[in-house]
């Protein structure tokens, strides 16, 4: 038997998990919404504008560094499992080696252009 | 056993570990810090010692209302706790607590923990925005971040401890562990854990929830239950992660006497881990929100590979 | 029909499914997440084909950098709580976008459906992740290695592109 | 033991392990912490819980309810004249207390009526546990400022050398010489 059926029964389990704590909660919670209490939280004072305002771009930058990255990473795990073999080995440390360092030239040059300091 | 039965017991297993163990690690957190502020932490729920304060503390949540802000997106801002939770239990699955006591023992375990942690960054994003609040939304972002900049470090020092045992099941890297990768895989060690609390957003890396600056960062808007959905996943992700720990660099069930109580070992080394993390919640301040994101790409990605070169480099020479 | 089968056809069901979703909602950001919905069932579909760490890899990439990274963009340029009419097509787009996935459809089909029949029932099999890495090390070098310049060039002009490469000095806020 | 603390500062691994050793040995260290509902506390002197009323004492002046910066003392009393006692003599009026209550969800504990009060009807106690499920209930009337005079301590001790107070010395007074006349003698006394 697959290890990934249990995978799938333990999402499932979870899934029922939310849904029976929700409905015990339904049973259990007082439900009195009034409209201040259904109001937007902003530390007590009235909310100002509306539900979404423009944040700073700058936390695009880690994004884009980590989709490349990881794209990079996960060519890690199937390298540890020719790594020890007889003819590959050697060859696949070189191979990698060079990947990720071209890779991490784009590090380089993100950090080069301040982009991982805060202005 | 017939196959669904099996099935059935593993689930129930992993449900049961997944509700218990980080239970355990919140009444630990209350005590230790507590004690290492001088206090006495809770002190009366189920009488000796506030044993029960969590179990309490569950009954409460389930009694409070549950509010949905007026201006929230529903379905989303309602299914965010269930998507931040369920990872951490499908990852809790995956964790070898001996060669035999294990929920699901996949081939590629570790990339299982792995992908399945990344997802849970969803259920914050989800919280966030949905909350249709400015904090939350920043809360949100800036956790996203720090997500995923520690995500990488994370993979990097992973797939390191992989390459040092040649395999990708967590079993195997435990099997394959001996007492020198204490020394060899110090440095990619220290990036799991230091990466690891970072996932957690716990102290010193808790910017996404700093309570001076954003309220309760994705949270501020959650109430009741799944509030308390999201601070189970906190829990759980602490077990999860000082359980990896174990496993990865610490021999997991390896130890004395460990033919029948080898997962005893596993289950006390990640306590010691989690009172690690515990500990420096209360030892350190908390890191500003730049600091943090060079530590992870300027500290922690180059040591990680670093560590890579090492173990590569050793792997073959040694081959 | 065998377990296999059920599970297969299940996950393609969700992901076609969420799919049509993504595409047909008017809320940005639901699009993105029912897009994390179809992207965790072809996981599925790939898991059920016992291509186990293929299906992993598109769980961590796909669903945890690349929907995120769209998420982020959505979040950080334009993303109110609602349907948003800026970014609605127009009906006769809509229309003409209709007519254009269903003939995409229907080819693909025409195509894929008669070979469904040749192989039959689902089968796992496939090389394994040791042999996918003993391909990608040994027979495809050379396309991996240029995927990391094209990486490069990726993050490079990703960022140039943001216009967060801010080559004029500190002086910008 | 962060890369950007080592970075910016020199001290940052240091001050991080000075962190974890003071933490470490507040752990080892019994905690000092009072048990207050078990064990009760001991509270510092001139603590102040609340507030008591020696209504006795009180003129009805209004000063504390003028002085108090959030109006939380509330004062009714009307006027009644007191006949003359002695013939011929003048009647006389006083003022006589009908409502004195504190609403103490408004108090602040500043202690101004405390120490504006002319003729010493307002104490400070330091009892502390009348906290109530109702909020209106925090509204003290009279009868209840007045339970509360039973735990008012009394005053501390003086200094070492301070000066006597002005009753004490004047009960020390050498008594008056007897030569002097009586009269004048009673009349010095009230002067």
């Amino acid at each position: 038997m697959s290890p990934y059926v249990v995978v799938a029964a333990v999402v499932l389990a979870g899934v029922l998990l939310f849904a029976a704590a929700m409905g015990a909660r339904r049973v259990l919670a007082p439900a009195a919404p009034t409209r201040a209490k259904l109001a937007t939280y902003e530390s007590g004072v009235d909310p100002v504008g509306r539900d979404w305002a423009q944040t700073q771009v700058r936390y695009l930058v880690y994004a884009f560094l980590y989709v490349i990255f990881a794209v990079d990473a996960v060519y890690l795990f199937p390298w540890a499992l020719v790594l020890r073999s007889p003819h590959l080995g050697a060859a696949s440390l070189v191979e990698i080696a060079v990947f990720i360092g071209i890779v991490v030239v784009g590090l380089a040059h993100a950090a080069r252009r301040g982009l991982l300091r805060w202005h | 056993m017939s196959p669904a039965v099996e099935v059935l017991v593993r689930t129930v297993a992993v449900l049961a570990a997944f509700l218990v163990l980080p239970l355990l690690v919140g009444q630990t957190e209350h005590k230790v810090m507590a004690h290492m502020q001088g206090r006495l932490g809770p002190m009366y729920a189920g009488g000796f010692h506030g044993w029960a304060q969590l179990v309490a503390d569950g009954v409460k949540f389930a009694q409070k209302e549950d509010v949905t802000p007026a201006a929230a997106d529903r379905p989303v801002f309602r299914l965010a706790p269930a998507v931040g939770l369920v990872p951490y239990l499908v990852a809790l699955a995956a964790v070898p607590l001996s060669p035999g006591l294990v929920g699901a023992d996949a081939p590629a375990s570790a990339v299982l923990v792995l992908a399945a942690t990344a997802v849970g960054i969803l259920g914050t994003l989800m919280a966030g925005w949905a909350s249709a609040n400015k904090y939350s939304l920043l809360g949100a972002m800036r956790a996203a971040a720090q997500l995923l900049s520690y995500e990488l470090p994370l993979v990097l020092a992973v797939a390191s401890v992989c390459l040092a045992a040649g395999s990708l099941s967590l079993t195997a890297i435990a099997g394959a562990w001996s007492p020198w990768w204490l020394l060899w895989q110090l440095p990619g060690a220290f990036v799991f854990l230091v990466a690891a609390v970072a996932e957690l957003q716990r102290p010193p890396f808790d910017m996404p929830v700093a309570d001076s600056e954003l309220v309760f960062g994705a949270y501020t808007e959650y109430t009741g239950l799944r509030f308390a959905f999201f601070l189970l996943a906190e829990y759980a992700g602490i077990v999860l992660m000082s359980l990896l720990f174990a496993v990865l660099y610490l021999g997991g069930w390896k130890g004395p006497l460990s033919g029948d109580l080898g997962w005893l070992w596993t289950l006390l080394k990640g306590f010691v881990v989690s009172v690690l993390v515990i500990w420096m919640r209360v030892a350190w301040p908390r890191l500003r929100e730049d600091q943090l994101q060079r530590l992870a790409w300027l500290g922690l990605v180059p040591l990680a590979l670093l560590q890579l070169a090492l173990t590569g480099v050793w792997v073959v020479a040694t081959a | 029909m065998t377990g296999l089968d059920v599970a297969f056809a299940a996950a393609g069901t969700v992901a076609a499914a969420s799919a049509v979703l993504s595409v047909t909602t008017r809320h940005v950001v639901h699009a993105a997440l029912w897009l994390v919905v179809s992207l965790g069932a072809v996981a599925g579909c790939y898991l059920v084909l016992g291509a186990e760490f293929v299906a992993l890899v598109q769980v961590l990439i796909y669903v945890g950098a690349v929907v995120v990274l769209v998420l982020f963009a959505l979040m950080l340029t334009r993303a109110p709580i609602g349907p948003n009419e800026e970014v609605s097509a127009s009906p006769l787009h809509r229309a003409l976008a209709a007519v254009l996935a269903a003939g995409v459809t229907a080819l693909l089909a025409a195509v894929l459906v008669p070979l469904a029949r040749v192989v039959g029932a689902v089968r796992r099999g496939g090389p394994g992740t040791t042999g996918l890495g003993e391909q990608l090390f040994g027979t495809w070098v050379w396309p991996f290695e240029a995927l990391s310049v094209l990486l490069l060039a990726a993050l490079v002009a990703a960022l140039a592109v943001a216009g967060m490469a801010r080559g004029r000095g500190a002086g910008e806020p | 033991m962060t890369e950007a603390a080592k970075g910016s500062r020199a001290a940052g691994i240091p001050g991080l392990v000075r962190g974890l050793a003071a933490t470490a040995r507040t752990l080892a260290r019994p905690t000092h912490t009072s048990e207050y509902p078990d064990a009760p506390p001991s509270l510092p002197p001139r603590s102040r819980g609340v507030i008591a009323l020696l209504a006795e004492n009180c003129t009805s002046c209004m000063l504390c309810a003028r002085e108090c910066p959030d109006w939380c003392i509330y004062i009714d009393s009307h006027k009644e004249t007191v006949p003359a006692t002695t013939p011929g003599g003048r009647d006389r009026q006083r003022n006589v207390l009908d409502r004195f209550a504190i609403d103490f969800s408004l108090c602040m504990y500043c202690g101004i009526c405390v120490e504006v009060c002319p003729f010493d009807a307002l104490f400070w106690s330091p009892e502390f546990e009348y906290a109530e499920l109702d909020i209106r209930e925090l509204l003290h009337e009279r009868d209840r400022l007045g339970q509360w005079m039973a735990t008012v301590p009394p005053p501390p001790a003086l200094d070492e050398r301070s000066a006597d107070p002005a009753e004490v010395s004047a009960l020390g007074k050498p008594a008056r010489a007897p030569r002097a006349p009586r009269q004048a003698a009673a009349e010095e006394g009230q002067a």
